[in-house]
């Protein structure tokens, strides 16, 4: 029987575990394991050969361009703050300052006078890269509060704590808006965070989730690609709240 | 005879190969974070301005004061309630109680961390954050340390306690000592050498305790100012970022994990001259 | 209780009365005991005579060391022990509701087979039950240590090393170190059982001499294996056996009269090593 | 008036340790409620027997236990030959004073104080790089091995040293070679203790989230080999309750079927203990 | 050693030859015996006669099961403990290189204070150490565990329960079965170490009646505690005592000698009850 190893981003790992189970069921004989890990760790994992296709949760960077990328879906990051929070919107700026420790009470901008609980995400992981090149920061110059691994830690935080903010994947974000928890997804700079802003382009924290692998690929493994992109699995992608890219 | 000499043959094998288990742990935890250790200089993992391995800052003290305070903060809560409960069970406590109570505490020595972190993060940081937000902070580790640890005491506790002569007691009562003047005056000091051990044995697995603080403690690299203040312990730090690292960064976390042996085996010579104590 | 402490220090133990009184100091009166649903015991009447030395004599098993955990009331720690009959101390019932047992064991001072000093100083093995039983004046402890260690000859050997943990005496102290914290606290009985036969002869002959020298001023009870130690030291002597598993007192009286015309065959036999 | 003291002292004491011990009680209690309460309603047939579905928040844990027992039956087959042969070695046929013994005993000693996390730092460079295993149910499975050697070990060997002497003496006198006396007498007598002792490591591992974590991977579905990485129970409840929005009622639901697992092997092992007294009072 | 078993049934017990001949089958020369630093015997030398009993008497501690254990060379077993003297049996020195322990433990049997049955069937008691000497046929072993439980008078009790476990019995049914045990293996010596000292007096008076009934049979080393036992049962005694925490023999000689006209006064002493 043949076999795929995938590791990579713990936020494409769900998505793609499910998009395996399907092709399998389709290919019998084929097993495919999906393990997590972290964005880099797809990249490296992929370019020591350990598996055969990394999964990376943002766009390549520039020393990264010997990796082929296939993007199969989109995914947003907002930022979170409690459903009782007066606050709806902030700008690039505030968040910023929050972030850095300047801005420590939420009366500075409209809110209550409670003091800022900052949810920063642990050193690697790439919702935490792409938020530090979106407000151009070093991870050493943010004050945060709580630490955390995983997404669905930075929900709990949140919903559990008033005075928080955190960022998270739009996708999971929704999803827990729905079911229930109360928390709110922030605007930035006026645009709404939802799905429809990242699939027309005008959100502008967003990014692409990719599948890479370290040479034009082969085979089975260009096989699952294909499928991976294919419109087969959009309502996958949709149970998980990210963003088909067929669109164009 | 021959059978005999075989035999033992066989099983100093097997010993020897129980022994090696723990050199090779030593040799591979070395080999890993040689790198590092070989390109920087020791004072690096003291003096640098914080930890962000990233961006090249080493700095392991924040992590080990956290440590430290989080294991210290739960000994203080689970020496007196986990000797309490150990004095109930062998002195106070009606007998059906007492084995009803020690049956107790025993299924509580044997849930897993994970249970416990997850209670935690559910139920107990919340709570917390009522009151002193974040939530996620120094003390809800510790209380979540101390619920893991204070089984573990009570039950070294009690086992010292149980083995105390009868014949002590026997004549402690003989001479009409009270009960606490039993307890305090004779069962404590006799069994004092397995409490303490017990309790070094708690403190190691305070110190080693990964998950449950990793879900709770709020994981911020600092040095607390307060016990609402949220810490990270190394051994936190090495569940939290070991996925993600790579090269230099994944070297130093093998440099946490040294520096935990390390305490450890300072606990467990502490353990060994308390042995020796006893034995005057 | 006497709780008078100048009424004990009257000079010099051996100047103690020269022997006893034929006067009950505790008078045992249909004593039967069990241990759950095994009867240990069956409806012993005794009396024991004042500043008498009282020997238990009899084979293993037959209830000795249950009769002398009867007197002082020891048998309430063992679980499933229970107790019939009447136990009267100076004329007083020992399970008498307003009767204090801490007090009672208190002036029941008791000495076991094997040494347990506690794992204390040799010091602090005196002092605790003193404290406990409320002497705590620094001088007065200290005065009553060195009087019960010259009481029991172990002041001359320990005086230097009071501090010392009492596990590192030899056997012999050990069990002297027993005797000396049963008797700081002033009791009017001593319980002894088998106190010599975990001692080597030397240490033994030591202990057996130092409960010679206690008669007279202490009522003392004392279970022992070594008949010629009984024949020894002992003024009155009850022979125990063991019929269909109870055990029985079969002879009490006069050592004498025990050991050289006793009135019952089985004693003859046993006192002359033909059973047992 | 000291005995008024005295009587206010024992009451304060004794209010003392019943209120921690009603403390204790409470927490737990509270504790474990919470677990049936937030557990209960998602448990059915279904959970047991199904595989996780849509990163665990369907579907049940059946490949996590299949996972779950092939890690632990890794871990046992490869350290109870390793520490059951230790543990007689030190007890049978060494003097405590040996240096061998002595080296033995002190390695064992610290290993059995490393912390789980840094087996699993060990069990990643050593097992799954070194060695080639990947994260696979091989790899975690040794790594709670190493784990699980110095629990087995010092339980074996207090086993065994608890076998009264007077069966080695007896049989030496009786001119039986030591090996006879061993599997005839002196196993069979300290069987409870080693089964007991076997217990506690089971409970132990079954209870390992850390050492796992970067060794037997977090793939949850049906393990096909023991080169597959396959999701512990603990963990499983790790991941869905910090990585899986929604994954709290699992988390529960999965939570409640480990303690009551060790529960089981709770009582089993007091059943034991039991049965092991009984005897003694025997002999 | 006498490894042919028809030697071994030669009539029913009792027809055994009356009395020992004075003829050594056992010859300690010079034994000193230490625990680490610890001597616990100094330098013994006896003679042990064929079908002889021989009574090891003294106070605790004396070192009388140091000596036992030196003799089937159990003392290997202890750690620390070493041993200087010679022991020859049958002329054979125990510690040649050429001398096969187990053969030797065969050959001396030896039955301990505490009656120590193996947690198995009263069957499997016996089978297990004749099967770990190569008597493997059934119908062999069947026939030997008969034998011997007669000769221990154990058959009638136990003929039908076998196959129950060897702790059920009672403690005398237990020392007898482990009587019963040595016996088995066809020994010329038994070692007994206070056979009867942990038995009710009834178990112990049957026990007793056995050794009597062994003498001349087997050369039989007892220790006991109970000078009348030694007495009623042995030919010959030895009196051992402990000087300066050393054990050392201090007189041996025919029973009656040691009991009525010993020539040392330590021996005087002891058994008349004066000292020890
Ligand atoms: N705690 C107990 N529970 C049950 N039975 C007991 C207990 N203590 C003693 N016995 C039984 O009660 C009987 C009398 O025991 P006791 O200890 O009083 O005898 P003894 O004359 O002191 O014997 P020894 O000379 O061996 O010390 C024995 O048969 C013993 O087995
Ligand atoms: N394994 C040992 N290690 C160290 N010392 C020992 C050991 N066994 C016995 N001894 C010591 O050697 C001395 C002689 O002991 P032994 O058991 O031979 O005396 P015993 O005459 O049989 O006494 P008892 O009548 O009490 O059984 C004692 O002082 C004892 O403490
Ligand atoms: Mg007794
Ligand atoms: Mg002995």
């Amino acid at each position: 029987s043949q076999r795929l190893i995938l590791t990579g981003s713990s936020t494409v790992a769900p998505l793609v575990g499910e998009m395996a189970r399907r092709f399998e069921s389709q290919f019998p004989g084929v097993r495919i394991d999906v393990q997590t890990g972290g964005s880099s760790r797809g990249i490296n994992d992929v370019r020591k050969g350990i598996a055969d296709i990394g999964m990376v949760s943002r766009q390549l960077k520039q020393n990264e361009n010997d990796l082929y990328a296939f993007t199969i879906a989109l995914d947003g990051i907002s930022l979170i703050v409690h459903a009782d929070s007066p606050i709806v919107s902030l700008s690039k700026t505030q968040i910023a300052d929050m972030f850095t420790g300047q801005i420590t009470h939420w009366s500075v901008v409209g809110g209550t006078d409670a003091r800022i609980t900052v949810v920063n995400k642990a050193e690697g992981r790439s919702t935490l890269e792409l938020l530090l090149d979106y407000l151009e920061l070093k991870n050493s110059e943010i004050k945060p509060h709580i630490i955390i691994g995983d997404n669905a830690q930075g929900i709990k935080t949140v919903a559990g704590n008033r005075n928080a903010i955190g960022y998270l994947s739009i996708g999971a974000a929704e999803y827990e808006v729905k079911r229930g928890a109360p928390i709110r997804l922030l605007a930035l700079d006026g645009v709404q965070a939802s799905v429809k802003n990242i699939h027309n382009g005008s959100f502008p924290l967003s990014r692409p989730l990719n599948l890479v692998t370290a040479s034009e690929p082969q085979g089975l493994i260009r096989q699952f690609i294909a499928f991976a992109q294919s419109s087969q699995v959009h309502d996958l992608i949709k149970s998980q709240y990210f963003v088909p890219v067929d669109a164009d | 005879m021959q059978t005999d000499r075989l035999l033992v043959g066989f099983l100093r094998v097997g010993a020897m190969v129980s022994a090696l288990v723990m050199l090779l742990i030593l040799l591979f935890l070395l080999l890993e974070s040689w790198p590092v250790l070989s390109q920087l200089s020791l004072l690096r993992f003291v003096v640098d301005t914080s930890w962000h391995p990233l961006e090249g800052a080493y700095n392991l003290m924040p992590m080990l004061s956290g440590t430290l305070l989080a294991s210290l903060g739960a000994l203080l809560l689970a020496i007196p309630l986990g000797i309490a409960s150990a004095l109930f069970i062998v002195f106070f406590a009606p007998s059906y109680v007492a084995s009803l109570y020690r049956r107790f505490i025993e299924l509580f020595a044997g849930i897993p961390s994970v249970v416990f972190g997850f209670w935690g993060l559910t139920t107990l940081v919340p709570l917390i954050g009522e009151w002193q937000p974040p939530g996620a902070s120094l003390l809800a580790g510790v209380t979540v340390l101390t619920l893991m640890v204070l089984p573990m005491v009570a039950l070294t506790a009690y086992t010292a306690l149980a083995a105390v002569p009868e014949e002590l007691f026997r004549n402690a009562a003989a001479l009409g000592l009270s009960r606490w003047g039993m307890v305090r005056g004779v069962a404590l000091p006799a069994a004092r050498t397995g409490i303490i051990a017990g309790i070094i044995l708690a403190a190691a697995r305070a110190l080693g305790e990964t998950m449950a603080v990793l879900m709770v403690a709020g994981n911020v690299v600092q040095y607390p100012e307060s016990v609402f203040d949220p810490i990270r312990t190394l051994a936190a730090n090495i569940a939290l970022e070991m996925a993600y690292a790579m090269g230099d960064h994944r070297a130093a976390l093998f440099v946490s994990g040294l520096l935990l042996m390390a305490l450890v085996m300072v606990l467990s010579g502490m353990a060994g001259l308390v042995e020796k104590q006893s034995h005057v | 209780m006497n709780t008078n402490r100048d009424a004990f220090t009257l000079g010099p133990l051996e100047s103690g009365p020269a022997c006893c009184v034929p006067q009950p100091i505790i008078q045992v009166k249909n004593l039967s005991l069990r241990y759950g649903d095994k009867i240990a015991l069956d409806n012993v009447t005794l009396d024991v005579f004042k500043g008498c030395i009282t020997a238990l004599i009899g084979p293993s098993g037959c209830g000795k060391t249950s009769f002398l955990s009867a007197i002082n009331r020891l048998t309430d720690l063992i679980p499933g022990c229970s107790i019939n009959g009447r136990i009267l101390i100076n004329g007083q019932d020992i399970h008498a509701a307003n009767n204090n047992v801490q007090a009672l064991r208190r002036n029941i001072g008791m000495v076991f087979q094997k040494p347990t000093p506690f794992p204390l100083s040799v010091r602090r093995n005196l002092s605790l039950p003193l404290n406990e039983h409320g002497v705590i004046k620094k001088s007065e402890v200290a005065a009553i240590i060195e009087q019960v260690l010259q009481d029991v000859g172990l002041w001359g050997e320990v005086c230097d090393r009071l501090d010392t943990p009492a596990l590192s005496l030899s056997g012999g102290q050990q069990q002297r170190l027993c005797i000396a914290r049963a008797l700081a606290l002033n009791p009017e009985i001593l319980l002894m059982d088998e106190p010599c036969s975990a001692l080597d002869p030397i240490a033994s002959g030591v202990v057996e001499d130092l409960i010679n020298r206690l008669q007279g001023r202490y009522t003392i009870v004392i279970v022992t294996h070594n008949l010629a130690q009984a024949r020894r030291i002992a003024n009155y002597a009850a022979f125990f056996w063991v019929r269909e598993r109870t055990g029985q007192l079969i002879e009490f009286g006069r050592c004498q009269h025990i050991f050289e015309s006793p009135n019952h065959e089985l004693t003859a036999a046993f006192v002359n090593g033909h059973r047992g | 008036m000291f005995e008024m003291m005295q009587r206010i002292r024992e009451l304060s004491v004794q209010s003392l340790v019943y209120l921690a011990a009603l403390l204790v009680s409470a927490i737990f209690i509270w504790i474990l409620s919470d677990l049936v309460r937030g557990g209960i309603a998602h448990l059915s047939w279904e959970f047991l027997t199904e595989s996780p579905r849509d990163a665990g928040r369907a579907g049940g844990i059946a490949s996590i236990l299949v996972s779950t027992i092939l890690i632990l039956l890794v871990a046992l087959v490869t350290a109870i030959p390793l520490a059951w042969a230790t543990a007689v070695l030190l007890a049978e046929f060494i003097p405590i004073t040996s240096l061998f013994g002595k080296v033995v005993r002190f390695s064992l000693y610290v290993l059995a104080g490393v912390p789980s996390i840094v087996f699993g730092l060990f069990g990643n460079a050593f097992f799954s790089i070194y060695l080639g295993l990947g994260f696979s149910i091989l790899s975690g499975g040794l790594t709670l091995a190493c784990m699980l050697l110095p629990i087995l070990t010092a339980t074996a060997e207090a086993g065994l040293r608890a076998v009264p002497d007077n069966y080695r003496l007896s049989s030496a006198a009786l001119g039986m070679t030591r090996t006879a006396a061993l599997i005839h007498l002196i196993v069979p007598a300290a069987a409870p203790a080693l089964v007991a002792g076997l217990l506690i490591g089971i409970g132990r591992a079954l209870a390992e989230t850390a050492a796992l974590l970067f060794t037997s991977g977090y793939v949850d579905r049906m393990p096909g080999s023991l080169l597959d990485s396959g999701r512990a129970l603990a963990l499983h409840i790790f991941d869905l309750s910090m990585n899986v929005p929604g994954g709290d009622a699992p988390a529960f639901a999965a939570a409640l079927i480990l303690v009551s697992l060790l529960l089981c092997i709770n009582i089993l092992a007091m059943k034991l203990a039991y049965d092991l007294q009984r005897r003694k009072m025997m002999i």
